[in-house]
């Protein structure tokens, strides 16, 4: 990961740089249960249109996309140190930013697949130490101006500059030099293999922009192009009319922010908004109930662990950290925190990986052996351990209420010490001895290599296993995908069963928008409003 | 009564100073390293040194306050911990949308209060008089977010959906631009200030109403309307200005928990996410504004007493 | 007592002059405050109303399980639903269930926060308006000080500080009445000392401490308890609103204003969550602010018959 | 008494310019305050209506303008405005007008054009934010006197002129508190008479002026009544001021009229019981005769300072019985002693070198006008006045100037009681606690034996036993004051200070309290010093006088002495405006 982005001054404190840097989907494929529940929340959704009563007004989802129109984008979170720089993403609304203006040479799609955008083709040399990349033809800027592989040279080097890294730099600590070989190839040469590359291309944080590119003045090649920007306030973006794709449906996209989840679904039903991305999970009823809404709930990867410090009393016993993670009812978890809208965890990331460990038993709440393991320990009365949580994300500190309740059966008592996000994020960062963290969907190795190494920026429960770390360098180096996998799960087992994550769930996101918008599609990226990919949407003729 | 005015003026100014200094205790209280917290965890020692010396955090408390202070006057406001920009750009627009909430407010309680206030005085006893004091007493005892979730729920989101529920600024556009959405503010503030209003002009009036020149005015034949509007009303500005000026001042206070509510984007709701980020500059920048208004509108209502009152107007 | 041909007291007993009369036994004994209090409509209902919520917030925890079946902690559903009468909260629990949990700790901030300010503000007013002079001016101008922040901000201020916890919301919210309370008890303090039985206490030599205890206090309950009353009904709103505004009290107690914040964002699909909170404040405010103004009018009475 | 007065005296009843039958006012809550009274107003003519707080002159005197204050209302009887051929407004068919259940709006244009009112307080009564000529034209506006603003600028003017006031622009834009007493009180009267009324309704109108001014205005009253041919009727609880004044007196007692009938007839031949006892009750400039009010005990008045003394007898406290001493001036000692007493407030000097002294038994007045000094004197004595320059000593010995500092018993041998008996005694503590703090200070008594001290000095006041655990608000005036008088008592004291005592009460009650103190004097040989601002009192209570102007001895000597041959023009001034029966 080197140096991460977080020496910028700017953003909201150091949870944004935490927010940044967790933020990164990765590939994996669609999973069953995820496509399951996809169609029946789909289902229900037909159904309830059909069978509400005639209602103020009908639209016809299945009439071809109408052009123009203005789409009202409700975000929550955004202040004045709001982004519009294409390789700086801090929060969800300069995500919203980036990916509506820049365009990256890959980018994940709705099912989390690797899916080509500017760049046609890529592969890599024998040893994975070169990649090249093919561009598409005829390629422009907002502006009109031709996009060449001298620019897509460029944004390497200003993503990676080592005097001032951007938010994607980490994913490319590897990166050596780009060579643009004519103007629609390029080669990437890397200090060390790397069999996974394009997971790290595929980043919103990664959109193509010019040699003379003046984040002032933002010129990318994405749907939209900049009208105006008031941060913490508002963007207003408009049809991109040179985009290599199809062109986008409307006419203008305006972002507006929002601090409060309460005023964002207050916007929503007084209709000041057409959507509002991540609704608390406890309203998908309220809003399903109004026949004027209907709600986008996508499964990701994105996960709400509790974290145990292995280096400290008492968690630097194995059986104690054992006995915490058999003290949670994942179910319950889910329920209660997350109104049943995400699946259970099996203290494991990385749902959408590949590599992703399904044979592991699923652990659940198991009272006896969690109190046989803490009378091993030297807690046969149980014990009492401090909770540090914070607002650091919908449903955190929720969780630590539920948890609290849950760790009574087993003995434990936990007494919640809630803090603001920047005393959170301050000083004592990665010092808490128990505490929670959020990250987004992303795959095992860069999600292991953020916070489960000696030199992990993000190392929350202090693991620093070597046989772990060797496990993940010789697995990113590795080209065949099945014997990268077989690394990988050598790696899995050990955090499995000695780690200091309790990852009891991955929370589905949640969106809801007014009917008459149309084309917003579940995605699994953790990202609202299907990915931000608003090139996709239009507004539905109202009759 | 120039005398009068001006050392009603020092004092205004001593508060002021006193204000600043405890305000400003507060950052030395707190734990913790504001230049880290701006510039995060990851920030090299010499970068942090860097930012320690810009931000006088290597000095000595009395000169950073003095500092401080010095900025405050130049509407230099500090370095907010959590955007790492200026407060005053941060507050700037804030303090207008605020001004102009706190302003309609005002402008439809005081008529308002003062004239329902009026009327019950003159019609003591009465069973209308009654339900205005039974009104009164029952709003007066109401948290503003009380009120206000009662407002929205009942225009904005359940009963009539007829107001928007919360404050937007659609780009390029203030607030104030769309009328609608001060409405329900507006309206919670005017309904938490209006019953203290009335109440003091009730009993001012009332004990007005009673006193020896109102009964000679009318043992003099002066007809009622002009007894009242004469004689009585003036008398009871002084003592209602005073109330009227509290509430007002009140309102300074007020805006944090209303515009809270309506996710207006005001001084108020600027303070309420600074404390949950602990951005202590912000903290520190709009408590010395509110304190500033407060003080203001007492100094105001001060001198309007002094000079509704011949007494010390005609004091040398 | 400058129209005495009108007051009815007067009117009642008059001085004929006939000393030698034997003493004849009080007809104007005033009766004891609650009964005045109790005669008015607003002290009736204020009695009632109050009482009702303080019933319902002291016996609630203990009532809250048998009454409604669940713990104020224990999960009876998924969040938001119709389970049980009051159907469930945020994070499942029984809204019934929390909202009889709910009222203790506000109430008894709410208590303490007063009673802090009535100790404070009494004891700086009454010695302000007793000592006079230097000593006045000096604790009214600091009294300013902390009279030119509105309650709320100072609030906050402490709370960025110290953290929110329950002394910081009691102490903060009673030191900033304290002020409040100190102008009224100087006020009083000022009106009885300049009655003759202070001087005349002075003239016998009574130590100061015994005046303002004994002298002074006695006679400026009638408007300190209107004060306390007022400042009881601020108290809640101000508790209140800071946990409505997620400052106060802290996940995962069971209190009313936290269950507003917590609940009122699910307000038109499960209304109970912060409809009984919100009832429960205002008929408190509402009962209490009514007994403050009841007991002002009962105080004005004898206010009158004995200046 | 003119000639004038006795020619009008008897004037034809046809001249009667307002006439009260049977009124009845009860309070909304059912006392009925005013039980049937007749009064009859006659042009020229000026009724004295005198009463005691609480007998309802107040009451009868607003009825005749046809307004009841809150809270009372209107319940029999009738009041009349009789016609007058020059009066347009009161002319209804020469049938004369009642002023009961007339409406409103014709009931406000009476009053201040057909029926003026003179209030009590001028300081009340003038509007503070309006200025004083405003106030005066707003009569004028109110009722359309002349055709002009013109004319009634004029009129204004001319008004002024005529109540003694300068008539200028600039006098005219003064604010009411930027005059003194006397002059507001003669705005009121510019008022009640700019627009030529027929009655007037003066309600003690100078009361709580002093005594010259008080000659002053009653001089302008008189004169204006005489010169407008008005029907005045003068509310008031003096009976000199009214001797003075009218031409004919109504006595009110307790809502009732017991006596109604010339001043000579009233004043001389009194028929009502009550009557004679006020009259008793008034304090005789002269002294000649002995103050008691229910024809108790007469006062003793201690003798070997007046020719008078003799005649204080039939009691069984004379003096000679019990008096121990004699004073013998100028060989004794004096008890107190006060010398170059010295005292501002700011730069205004309230006292300026005052000396006197006072001998065991005796007694001083100290007399003085509102802002004379004679109660910050007083209590400079008492020592609740902490800075003052130069020496107060008791027996010879120094006293420090803070009650505090001073020693335990020479806080009991000086006394002080307060002007005020609704203020003196803590209203939340019952009598005995309140007069058992001096035996508490002191710390002499053992607890439990306080209680039987307080009980004697309440019986020594006349209060009886009874009132030890009865709280201040049961107790009427004069009962308070002798419970003050009891506190005082508890710790024997050599010397009493009574600051103005007497003033809050009404002359009955003053006159049992002087006979009272009279009583006390003589029983325990109590050195007394009266500060008062009644002269009329001096023969009653003391043996010599203060005269205290501005801050300055004027005059001090035996009261003969100075009342007979005043030696300052002060002294002078006040004797000859002093009112008397």
């Amino acid at each position: 990961m080197g140096d991460p982005a977080s020496s910028r001054t700017g953003p909201i404190g150091s949870d944004r740089a935490v927010r940044r840097e967790h933020g990164l989907p990765v590939a994996v494929e669609l999973s069953r249960r995820r496509l399951l529940g996809g169609s029946l929340a789909l289902g229900s959704l037909g159904v309830l249109s059909a069978c509400s009563a005639p209602t103020a007004f009908e639209v016809d989802a299945d009439a071809p996309p109408v052009q123009g129109g203005t789409l009202r984008v409700g975000l929550s979170g955004g202040s004045s140190a709001d982004s519009i720089d294409a390789h700086i993403t801090v929060n969800s609304g300069d995500s919203a930013r980036a990916i509506n203006l820049y365009e990256p040479l890959v980018e994940r799609d709705d099912e989390y697949k690797i899916a080509y955008r500017l760049a046609e083709s890529m592969e890599p040399n024998d040893d994975g130490s070169v990649w090249t990349l093919y561009l598409r033809e005829n390629l422009k800027f907002s502006d009109g101006s031709d996009l060449t592989a001298d620019d897509v040279v460029f944004t390497f080097e200003r993503v990676t500059d080592p005097e001032d890294p951007k938010t994607n730099a980490s994913n490319l600590a590897t990166f050596d030099r780009a060579v643009a070989v004519d103007d629609r190839t390029v080669e990437v040469h890397l200090t060390s293999p790397n069999a996974v590359l394009d997971d790290a291309l595929a980043q919103y944080s990664m959109g193509v922009v010019p040699r003379d590119y003046d984040p002032e003045n933002p010129v990318g090649a994405g749907p939209f192009k900049l009208k105006s920007f008031t941060a913490g306030v508002s963007t207003v973006l408009e049809r991109n009319p040179h985009y290599w794709d199809t062109a986008p449906h409307l006419d203008q996209v305006e972002l507006l922010n929002f601090n409060d989840t309460d005023a964002l679904i207050n916007a929503l039903l007084s209709s000041q908004v057409d959507c509002v991305g991540q609704i608390p999970v406890a309203l998908v009823e309220v809003l399903e109930s109004d026949e004027r809404m209907a709600v986008l709930n996508s499964a990701t990867g994105m996960w709400l662990p509790f974290t145990m410090r292995v280096d400290v009393k008492p968690f630097d016993d194995v059986r104690v950290r054992r006995a915490f993670r058999l003290a949670v009812d994942r179910e319950q978890m889910i329920d209660q925190v997350l109104s049943g809208h995400g699946r259970p965890g099996n203290d494991m990331f990385s749902p959408y990986d590949p590599s992703y460990p399904r044979d592991f038993p699923q652990r659940d709440q198991d009272v006896a052996e969690a109190k046989r393991l803490l009378s091993e320990a030297g807690y046969p009365d149980g014990l009492t351990v401090e909770l540090v949580t914070a607002p650091i994300q919908s449903g955190v500190v929720e969780a630590a209420q539920v948890f609290a309740q849950q760790a009574k059966d087993v003995g434990i008592t936990v007494e919640i010490r809630r803090v603001d996000t920047t005393t959170f994020f301050g000083d004592q960062y990665l010092q808490w001895d128990f505490a929670q963290s959020f990250w987004y969907t992303r795959n095992f190795l860069p999600q292991a290599r953020n916070c489960a190494t000696a030199e992990a920026p993000f190392n929350e429960t202090a693991w620093t296993d070597q046989e772990f770390t060797d496990l993940l360098d010789t697995a990113q180096a590795e080209l065949d995908e099945t014997r990268r996998n077989d690394l990988i799960r050598k790696a899995q087992q050990r955090l499995y069963d000695d780690g200091g994550y309790i990852i009891w769930g991955f929370a589905n996101q949640v969106d809801a928008y007014q009917r008459y918008v149309l084309g917003l599609r579940e995605n699994s990226t953790g990202l609202p409003l299907s990915g931000y990919t608003f090139r996709r949407v239009w507004l539905g003729e109202v009759s | 009564m120039v005398k009068l005015i001006l050392k009603r003026l020092l004092v205004s100014v001593f508060i002021l100073l006193a204000v600043s200094v405890v305000v400003f205790a507060a950052t030395l209280l707190l734990p913790g390293d504001p230049a880290r917290a701006i510039l995060g965890q990851q920030a090299t020692e010499e970068r942090l040194a860097a930012l320690r010396t810009e931000m006088h955090l290597d000095r000595s408390p009395v000169e950073r306050y003095l500092l401080w202070l010095g900025g405050l006057f130049v509407g230099n406001f500090g370095t907010s911990t959590t955007t790492g920009g200026p407060v005053a750009g941060l507050l700037s627009e804030r303090i207008g949308a605020s001004l102009i909430l706190m302003l309609c407010a005002a402008a439809i309680a005081v008529p308002v209060g003062v004239a329902i206030g009026i009327y019950s005085a003159l019609h003591r006893g009465t069973r209308r008089d009654q339900a205005v004091t039974w009104s009164t007493l029952t709003l007066a005892a109401l948290p503003e977010f009380v009120i206000g979730i009662v407002l929205v729920t009942l225009f904005a989101t359940s009963v009539f959906r007829v107001l928007p529920a919360v404050t937007m600024s659609p780009p390029g556009q203030q607030v104030w631009e769309i009328p609608s959405q001060l409405i329900l503010p507006t309206l919670t503030l005017a309904l938490v200030v209006i019953p203290y209003i009335i109440r003091m002009m009730r009993a001012t009036m009332a004990e007005v109403m009673d006193s020896g020149f109102v009964e000679m005015a009318r043992l003099k034949g002066v007809p009622e309307r002009q007894v009242i509007l004469r004689h009585a009303f003036p008398h009871a500005i002084g003592p209602v200005a005073q109330v009227i000026a509290i509430q007002l001042a009140w309102l300074a206070g007020g805006v944090v928990v209303v515009e809270y509510l309506f996710r207006y984007p005001g001084l108020g709701q600027a303070l309420i996410d600074a404390v949950a980020f602990r951005d202590v500059q912000v903290v520190q920048a709009v408590s010395i504004i509110i304190a500033a208004v407060y003080v203001l509108v007492n100094l105001v209502a001060d001198v309007v007493g002094i000079l509704a009152n011949p007494k010390l107007r005609s004091a040398s | 007592m400058s129209t005495p041909d009108l007051d009815p007291e007067v009117v009642a007993t008059p001085e004929p002059g006939a000393v030698e009369t034997p003493p004849k036994e009080s007809a104007t004994r005033s009766r004891p405050l609650p009964a005045r209090v109790w005669a008015q409509t607003q002290g009736k209902v204020g009695v009632v109303l109050t009482a009702a919520v303080v019933l319902v917030a002291l016996a609630g925890p203990l009532l809250a399980p048998w009454l409604t079946g669940y713990s104020p902690t224990e999960f009876a559903d998924r969040p938001f639903q119709s389970t049980g009468v009051f159907g469930t909260d945020n994070l499942g629990r029984s809204v019934g269930a929390r909202f009889l949990a709910g009222g203790l700790l506000l109430l008894a901030y709410s208590v303490l926060a007063t009673a802090l300010g009535l100790v404070v503000g009494c004891t700086i007013g009454m010695i302000g308006g007793y000592a006079g002079g230097r000593t006045d001016s000096v604790i009214m101008r600091l009294n300013d000080i902390v009279l030119a922040f509105p309650q709320l901000v100072l609030a906050l201020l402490a709370i960025v500080v110290l953290g929110p916890h329950g002394w910081v919301l009691v102490t903060v919210i009673g030191l900033t009445h304290a002020p409040r309370i100190a102008r009224v008890a100087r006020a009083a303090t000022l009106g009885v000392v300049s009655e003759d039985y202070i001087r005349a206490a002075e003239m016998y030599a009574v130590p100061r401490t015994r005046i303002l205890a004994r002298e002074v206090l006695p006679n400026i309950t009638g408007p300190l308890s209107v004060e306390a009353g007022l400042r009881l009904t601020y108290s809640i709103g101000a508790i209140a609103s800071l946990s409505f505004l997620g400052l106060g009290m802290q996940p995962p107690a069971a209190d009313w204003g936290l269950m507003i914040n917590e609940n009122r964002i699910a307000l038109s699909v499960q209304p109970w969550g912060v409809i009984l909170p919100v009832l429960a404040i205002a008929v408190l405010t509402i009962g209490t602010n009514l007994l403050a103004d009841a007991v002002a009018r009962a105080t004005e009475s004898t206010t009158v018959e004995a200046s | 008494m003119s000639g004038v007065t006795a020619e009008r005296g008897w004037r034809p009843q046809r001249d009667a310019a307002l006439s009260m039958r049977g009124l009845r006012v009860a309070a909304r809550g059912g006392a009925e305050i005013l039980h049937g009274v007749d009064l009859t107003l006659t042009r020229g003519e000026i009724l004295g209506l005198v009463g005691e707080s609480g007998s309802g002159k107040t009451t009868a005197g607003l009825a005749c303008l046809g307004h009841f204050r809150s809270g009372l209302a209107h319940t029999a009887g009738s009041v009349r405005l009789e016609p007058r051929p020059a009066s347009s407004e009161a002319d209804d068919g020469g049938e004369g007008l009642e002023l009961m259940g007339l409406p409103t709006d014709r009931l406000r244009r009476l009053r201040g054009s057909c029926v003026a009112y003179i209030p009590q307080d001028p300081a009340l009564s003038l509007n503070p934010v309006l200025r004083v000529g405003e106030q005066i034209r707003e009569v004028l506006d109110t009722h359309g006197y002349g055709e002009s603003t013109g004319d009634r600028d004029a009129r204004v003017e001319e008004v002024l002129a005529d109540v003694g006031l300068p008539s200028t622009a600039e006098y005219r834009r003064k604010w009411p508190h930027q005059l003194s007493g006397g002059q507001q009180q003669r705005i009121g009267i510019a008022m009640a008479f700019a627009m030529f009324p027929d009655v007037l309704i003066l309600d003690e109108p100078t009361t709580g002026l002093d005594v010259s001014t008080q000659s002053h205005v009653l001089d302008t009253i008189r004169s204006m009544t005489r010169q407008h041919d008005v029907a005045s009727l003068y509310i008031t609880h003096d009976l000199a001021v009214v001797a003075e004044l009218a031409d004919r007196i109504a006595v009110m007692l307790r809502g009732e009229l017991v006596e109604e009938g010339t001043v000579q007839q009233v004043l001389q031949a009194p028929e009502h019981p009550y009557t004679r006892r006020l009259l008793d009750a008034v304090p005789d400039l002269a002294g000649r005769k002995v103050l008691t009010a229910t024809g108790q005990l007469p006062a003793a008045r201690p003798s070997g300072s007046d020719a008078d003394g003799g005649k204080a007898t039939g009691g069984a406290t004379a003096p000679s019985e019990t008096g121990p001493r004699e004073p013998e001036p100028g060989r004794e000692a004096p008890l107190l002693e006060v010398k170059h007493l010295r005292k501002s407030y700011g730069r205004t000097p309230v006292l300026q070198d005052v000396g006197f002294s006072l001998r065991t038994g005796e007694s001083t007045m100290v007399l003085g006008e509102s802002g004379s000094g004679k109660t910050t004197l007083s209590r400079c004595v008492a020592g609740l006045i902490e800075d003052y320059e130069g020496s107060i000593a008791l027996n010879g010995k120094e006293l420090a100037a803070s009650t505090r500092k001073r020693s335990n018993d020479e806080r009991q041998e000086i006394q002080y009681i307060f002007q005020s008996p609704f203020s003196s005694l803590n209203p939340r503590r019952s009598i005995g606690q309140s007069l058992s703090v001096p035996l508490e200070m002191s710390g002499k008594l053992p607890a439990r034996e306080r209680r039987g001290v307080v009980e004697d000095a309440l019986d020594s006041v006349r209060l009886g036993r009874s009132f030890h655990d009865r709280r201040p608000g049961d107790l009427s005036g004069g009962e308070r004051q002798r419970a003050a008088i009891a506190r005082a008592l508890v710790n024997a004291p050599s010397v009493l200070i009574c600051d103005e005592i007497t003033s809050a009460l009404d002359v009955s009650v003053q006159a049992s309290i002087i006979d009272l103190l009279n009583r006390l004097r003589s029983e325990r040989g109590l050195a007394l010093l009266f500060v008062t601002h009644n002269i009329t009192l001096a023969r009653h209570v003391a043996d010599r006088i203060v005269v205290l102007n501005q801050g300055v001895i004027v005059d001090s000597g035996p009261v003969d002495d100075v009342l007979e041959n005043p030696t300052h023009d002060y002294t002078r001034e006040l004797l000859s405006n002093v009112p008397t029966l």
